[in-house]
C-alpha cells in the first residue's frame, strides 16, 4: 500500500511481511524490510522497536484513509493510497466532512465576548461574526464564505472548545 | 524601615511563581498562604502552600484582582506580607498602598517609587535629571519645524515624527536626513492640522537593529543599591518576551559596569526598594538608552538565579525585613551562561492560538544544568482564565554553547500531552544559525524568517518519523485484523479519537 | 594517544547512568548507542538512546556483564567507543583490554592502570613510592612482638592487630598502649597458631571518628591531571555511601590544595587515564589516608559538576578522543555548596529491606537549585535483578545551609508511588543537628540513633496528619453510605486495596 | 467514634456532623469544628481542603476496624474503636490473620536462591528456611515459630512478592 507523510513529496510503500511470533512482525517499506517489535499497545497508543530504535506512537484518529499520530512527540499525518480502500470509502461515504462547509467552526477554546452578527445577517467572506477571548487574547472569528448566517450555536458569555460549531452560514 | 521579621506571607498570585515563593518560604520556614480562585482549586500552588484560601470565581477582576478581598484574607490569615508575584497586582501601587495602610508588609517597592516608574513621562523626567540617557529626541511637542530639525541634528539621523494623535504605528514618519525631515514635518503637520487642528510632533531618534538589554536590580531599605547583571531579552514577539539570555552576547564587563551603574543611579533617582529591573534599548552601535523601571520580580529572574548564584525570592523577603544587602557589587561575579524559554500554551503553528484544557500527562526535563519552573503536573488543567505561560525552561552551561545544547536537548525531553506549545518555536530557534552566533535584536523573528524555519523543521520531522509512523499503521490495522478474526470488538477501540487530539493540526 | 574523534557511543549500562551518557552524547551530536537486557525493554534508557541493542536475559552474568555480547553488539552498530558507566564491566581490566584489542575505545583508564588500582596491595605499593601516606601499620606480616611494638610505635597508638586468616570483623584486637599490645599479640598469635598452624598479624594504625573524603580525578593521554576538588562521603551504611557533600565541612583550602595535590600525584604514579576518585580516610586529628583509586565515573560525579560548573561525561569523552584537558588547577574555582541523597528502593524501617515493583505515578522535584538523575517514570518498572540505586537527589546552595534547606524541601516534593525508598531516612537527617553542624563520621548512623530518630519523626509526621486522616475516614463512610442509600454498589470499590499495598508498613 | 492513629497514645474522637452540599461536610474532632471540601474522589483516593489546607489520600485498605492510608505521601493508620464495630467484627469473624500463625511469609519481594528445609524438617524459631535475593543482596528467611515444615510453598529460581506465602509450619 501506498502512505503519503503529511505534505511531504515522496509516497511510501509499505506493507506488512510476516509475523515472526513474539511480538514481533516483519515489514518492508520502500522495498527494505524492517522488524518491528511491539513492547506496549494501549486503545490508542503504542510503543515498539523499529529496527533498532524505540518509538512511542499516539492515534489521535484513524480511518480506513487516513491516521493522525503523534510519533514521538511530533505530530505525523499519514494517508493511505490503496485503490481499494480509495472505492471502499467513495462507496461507504466514510469521507466525511460531506456538507461540513455551512458551519462555522472555532479554531480555538475560549469564551465568546461579543456576537457581531444575528441570524439573517449577510456576511461576506471575512466578515467578523463573533469575538472570543481566550489567555487575555481577544479572537475575532470570520465568516468563512459569504451567505446569511442561518444560525448562532453560541451566547455571548458562553465556553467553547476547539472545532465547536459556533455559526451555520448559508 | 524598622526590622520585621517575616513570618508568613500570603501570596497575591497563581502558577509557577506562587509555588516558586512557596518554595522560597518553606527554605527560611516561613508559613505560605495561598489565595485560589474557583479555577484553580486543584492547582499545583493551593496543593504545596502550607494554607490556601479561596477568593473567588474564574475571572481576574473577582478574584486574583480583588484587592479588598484578598487584603480581607490576608488579615483573616494573619499574616505579615504579601508576595505579589507579577502580572496582577504587582505593579498596582494602590494595592501596595493599601497593603501599608493595613500594617501587612508589601514585599515590593513603596507605592511612591511605584507611582513614578508607573507613569512613563515622569519617569523619564525623573531620570533625564539624574543624567540616565534616554532615547535622543523631544522634551515635549515640538511646533517649529527649525527647532525640529535642531533636535533632530543634535540626536542624529535618522528620526522618527511621531504624531501626538497616531498611535499603533499610525502617524509615524521617517526622515534620513534634514531634507527629509523638512518634507515630512512639513506634510505631517499639514496631516494633523486637518485632521486635529494643531499640528503635534515629537522628534526621536530612530534605532536600527534593536536589542532589549535589561539589568536586574535590587535596593534595600538602607540606600544600598546593587545591579546583577544583565539579561538580553530581543527575542520577542509582538512586545512579549520569548526567551532571556544573561549574559548578553554583546556586553562586555566593561559595558556591564558602566551600564549597571547607570541602572543603580536611575534605581536610586526614585529611591527604588526591594528588586526590580531597568529596561535599556541598544541599538547596533552600541549606544544604551533608559526606557523604563518594572517594580516587580521578573518571569525571567532565574536566569540570573543561576549565573549569579542568588536567590532573589528570599532576597525580597529579607529586604522586605528591613536587612540590608548583604554583599557589595564587586563581591558578585557571573557564572556562566543561562537562558530561559518561556513555554506558552499557544500554538506557534496557527499564529499563537491559545490552547487550552486537560493535561493527562507531561514529562519535566531534567538533567545537568537543566532546571523548570512550572504549574505543570500530570492531571492537571491549562485555564484559559490566565495568561499562556505553563512553564519557564532553563539551561545553564559554562558558556552560551553549552547552554544552548543543553536547552536543545531538554526541549527535545518536554513533552506536554493535550495543549499545544511554543516548544517547536524554540527546537528551532536553538539551531538557527543568527541565534548560534547571538544576532539578536527585537525583529528576530521576521528578520531571519525564523516563523518559515521552523515549518521546514516540522517538515523534516515528519519526514524522520515516516518510517515509524507507517509502521505504527500497519501494526494497528494488523491488530485489527487480529482481533476480528478473536471476533472481539474490543480492539475497535484503537480506531477512536483520543484526548490527544489538540496536538493536531 | 592520537587524537580520532568520536562519533558513536555504546552505553554498556543501564538507569541513571545510561540516561546520563544519552544526555552528553546528544549534547555534543554523538550518535548513542543504548543496549538492554529482556527486563529493561522499556527502560528510559532504551527509550532516549538513538539506538537500542537487545543483548540478552534478565540477570547480569548474562545481559551487562556479558562481556563477548557487549564487544559483538559494539562491532554491530559500529560505535567509535564504549562507555561503561559505573558498577557493571566499569571496572573489569579484561574488558578494557578487550575494548583495546577490538579498536574501540573504552572511555576510562587503561587496562594497565585498572589492574594496579583492582588490586589493592599492589596499588599501596605504588602510593608508598610515590609518597602518598596510607593508612601507618606493618607492610605484610609480623611474627615478633617486638617488630609489631615498634611499628606500632611509630604508627602511634591505639593500634589494631588484624590476623591475615580473620575476615568481617573476626580476629581483630585492638591495642590502647604497648603493654597491651604485647598481651593481645601473644594471644592473637596463640589463637592463630592454634588455628592455622602459624602466627600472622597486621598491625595496623587505629582510625578514631572516620570521615570518608575523596578527590575527583582526571587526567588526559598527555600526561596532565588536576583534582575537581573533595567529596564528603562519610554518611554510609553497611559501607555503602548514602549522602555525599562537597565542600567537606572540614577542609579548608590549604587542606584541598595540599590533600588534592596529592591526588593527582597518585592518579600519576599508577599513570591514570580519564576520571577517577582517591578516597581517603581523615581522622579526627585531620590526617589523610589514601586508601584507593576508583577507577571509574563514580555515581556521585554530580556533586563535583554543582559546584566547578565541568560536565565530567562530556570531560571523559574529551580526554577519551585523546584531547589535553582544557584548563589548568588554578583556573577552578569551587562555587556554593552540593549535596546529594542516593535515593534506594529500599524499606528504611524495614532493615533496607529491597522494594520492587511497578511505580504507577511518580513526582520528581525540581525548582531553584535541584537536580534529579533518574530512570524513574511515572509508569515505569523498578528491577530487583539490579541494585536498589532509583534516583539521585542533588541540591546546590551558595552554602552548606542553603543547600541543605532546598534538599529538605525536595525530598518532601519527590513522591514515589508503588515502592519504598529511603526519602524518609533523608529528610531526618537533613534536620539532624549533628548533620546541620557538619559533624559527620562513616558511624554517623549509630552514633547518633539517626534511625530512631526517625522512626520518632515518622510518630510525628502521623500525629500532623491525624486531623486529615480521620477525616479521610469519615470522608469515606460517608461516600459509602450514600452510594449504599443509592443502592448502587460503585463506591464499595473504594473498599479495596490499591496498588500502593508496598507504601504500608 | 474514637479513632486510635498509628501507635499514638492519644484517642480521637471524631465525627461527621451535617453535610454543607457543595461537596462540604462539618466534622467534629475532638470538640472542634472542620469544614471539610471534596475535590476530587476517585476509587481509593481523596483530594480535600481540610479547613484551609490540601490533603492528598490514598485509601491502601479499609475495613470496618481499621483503614490504612497514605496521607500526603506520609502512611497512616486509622483504627476504628467504636463499641458497635467491635462487636460487629467479632460476630462476622472479620477481624482476619486467625489462623495466618502457620504460614512463613515473605517480607521482600524477590527470588528463591535456596531453600534450607523441606516437607518434614524439624525447625526451630530464627533457623533459616530458605534465602531470598533482591537487589544483589541475599536475604535469610527465617522460620516465625518452632514447629514442622508441612509445604514449602516456591520453588527455587521462583520469584516472590511481598506477603506471599514461602512455607507452612505447624
Amino acid at each position: 500500500m501506498e502512505f503519503k507523510i503529511g505534505d511531504l513529496a515522496h509516497l511510501l510503500n509499505a506493507e506488512f511481511v510476516h509475523s515472526l511470533g513474539n511480538d514481533s512482525i516483519l515489514i518492508r517499506i520502500d522495498g527494505k524490510d524492517h522488524m518491528l517489535k511491539l513492547l506496549k499497545s494501549g486503545s490508542d497508543e503504542f510503543e515498539f522497536m523499529l529496527d533498532n530504535t524505540f518509538h512511542h506512537v499516539k492515534v489521535m484518529s484513524s480511518s480506513s484513509a487516513e491516521a493522525k499520530l503523534v510519533v514521538d512527540g511530533q505530530p505525523v499525518n499519514v494517508k493511505k493510497h490503496s485503490k481499494l480502500t480509495e472505492v471502499l470509502e467513495k462507496s461507504s461515504g466514510m469521507a466525511g466532512s460531506g456538507g461540513g462547509d455551512r458551519n462555522l467552526t472555532s479554531q480555538i477554546p475560549g469564551r465568546v465576548v461579543s456576537l457581531a452578527a444575528k441570524p439573517g445577517t449577510q456576511v461576506k467572506k471575512g466578515d467578523v461574526v463573533m469575538v472570543l477571548e481566550s489567555m487575555k487574547m481577544q479572537v475575532a472569528v470570520k465568516a468563512h464564505k459569504d451567505g446569511s448566517i442561518k444560525e448562532i450555536k453560541v451566547k455571548q458569555g458562553a465556553s467553547v472548545a476547539r472545532n465547536d460549531i459556533l455559526a451555520v452560514i448559508e | 524601615m524598622k526590622m520585621s521579621k517575616i513570618s508568613s506571607i500570603l501570596i497575591a498570585n497563581r502558577g509557577e511563581i506562587a509555588l516558586r515563593v512557596v518554595r522560597a518560604c518553606k527554605e527560611l520556614g516561613i508559613k505560605s498562604v495561598a489565595i485560589y480562585s474557583d479555577e484553580d482549586v486543584r492547582a499545583v500552588h493551593v496543593k504545596r502552600a502550607d494554607e490556601a484560601f479561596h477568593i473567588g470565581p474564574a475571572a481576574p477582576a473577582e478574584s486574583y484582582l480583588n484587592m479588598n478581598k484578598i487584603i480581607e484574607t490576608a488579615k483573616a490569615a494573619g499574616v505579615d506580607a504579601i508576595h505579589p508575584g507579577y502580572g496582577f497586582l504587582s505593579e498596582n501601587e494602590n494595592f501596595a498602598s493599601l497593603c501599608e495602610k493595613s500594617g501587612i508588609i508589601f514585599i515590593g517597592p513603596t507605592s511612591k517609587a511605584m507611582e513614578i516608574t508607573g507613569d512613563k513621562m515622569k519617569c523619564k523626567e525623573v531620570m533625564k535629571r539624574a543624567k540616565v540617557p534616554t532615547v535622543p529626541g523631544s522634551d515635549g511637542i515640538v511646533e517649529d519645524v527649525e527647532k525640529a530639525a535642531d533636535i533632530a541634528h543634535r540626536a542624529g539621523y535618522p528620526v522618527l515624527l511621531k504624531s501626538a494623535f497616531g498611535g499603533g504605528g499610525r502617524g509615524i514618519r521617517l526622515a534620513k536626513d534634514e531634507k527629509q525631515l523638512r518634507q515630512e514635518f512639513e506634510m505631517a503637520s499639514a496631516e494633523s492640522r486637518a485632521a486635529f487642528g494643531k499640528a503635534a510632533l515629537f522628534v526621536e531618534k530612530y534605532l536600527v537593529k534593536i536589542r532589549h538589554i535589561e539589568f536586574q536590580l535590587i535596593r534595600d531599605s538602607h540606600g544600598n543599591g546593587r545591579h546583577l547583571f544583565e539579561r538580553e531579552c530581543s527575542i520577542q514577539r509582538r512586545h512579549q518576551k520569548l526567551i532571556e539570555i544573561s549574559p548578553s552576547p554583546v556586553v562586555d564587563q566593561k559595558t556591564r559596569e558602566r551600564v549597571g551603574e547607570i541602572a543603580v543611579r536611575a534605581a536610586a533617582a526614585v529611591d527604588y526598594l526591594n528588586a526590580g529591573t531597568a529596561e535599556f534599548l541598544r541599538d547596533d552601535e552600541g549606544n544604551f538608552y533608559f526606557i523604563e523601571i518594572n517594580s516587580r520580580l521578573q518571569v525571567e529572574h532565574p536566569v540570573t538565579e543561576l549565573v549569579t548564584g542568588l536567590d532573589l525570592v528570599k532576597l525580597q523577603i529579607a529586604i522586605a525585613q528591613g536587612e540590608e544587602i548583604p554583599f557589595n557589587q564587586q563581591d558578585l561575579r557571573m557564572n556562566g551562561c543561562a537562558m530561559e524559554c518561556r513555554i506558552n500554551a499557544e500554538d506557534p503553528f496557527y499564529d499563537f492560538a491559545p490552547s487550552v484544557g486537560p493535561v493527562p500527562s507531561c514529562n519535566i526535563p531534567y538533567g545537568p544544568g537543566i532546571r523548570v519552573d512550572t504549574y505543570l503536573y500530570p492531571g492537571c488543567t491549562v485555564s484559559g482564565y490566565y495568561d499562556s505561560l505553563v512553564a519557564k525552561l532553563l539551561a545553564w552551561g559554562r558558556n552560551f554553547d553549552e547552554a544552548r545544547r543543553r536547552m536543545k536537548n531538554a526541549l527535545d525531553e518536554f513533552q506536554i500531552e493535550g495543549i499545544n506549545t511554543t516548544i517547536p518555536l524554540y527546537r528551532t530557534i536553538m539551531d538557527e544559525p543568527n541565534f548560534v552566533k547571538g544576532e539578536l535584536s527585537t525583529d528576530y523573528l521576521e528578520r531571519y524568517r525564523v516563523m518559515d524555519r521552523m515549518r521546514e523543521d516540522a517538515k523534516e520531522e515528519a519526514k524522520k518519523k515516516a518510517s515509524a509512523a507507517v509502521a505504527a499503521v500497519l501494526l494497528q490495522s494488523e491488530l485489527v485484523k487480529k482481533a476480528k478474526a478473536k471476533g472481539a470488538g474490543a480492539a475497535m477501540q484503537q480506531k477512536q479519537p483520543s484526548r490527544w487530539k489538540h496536538v493536531l493540526r
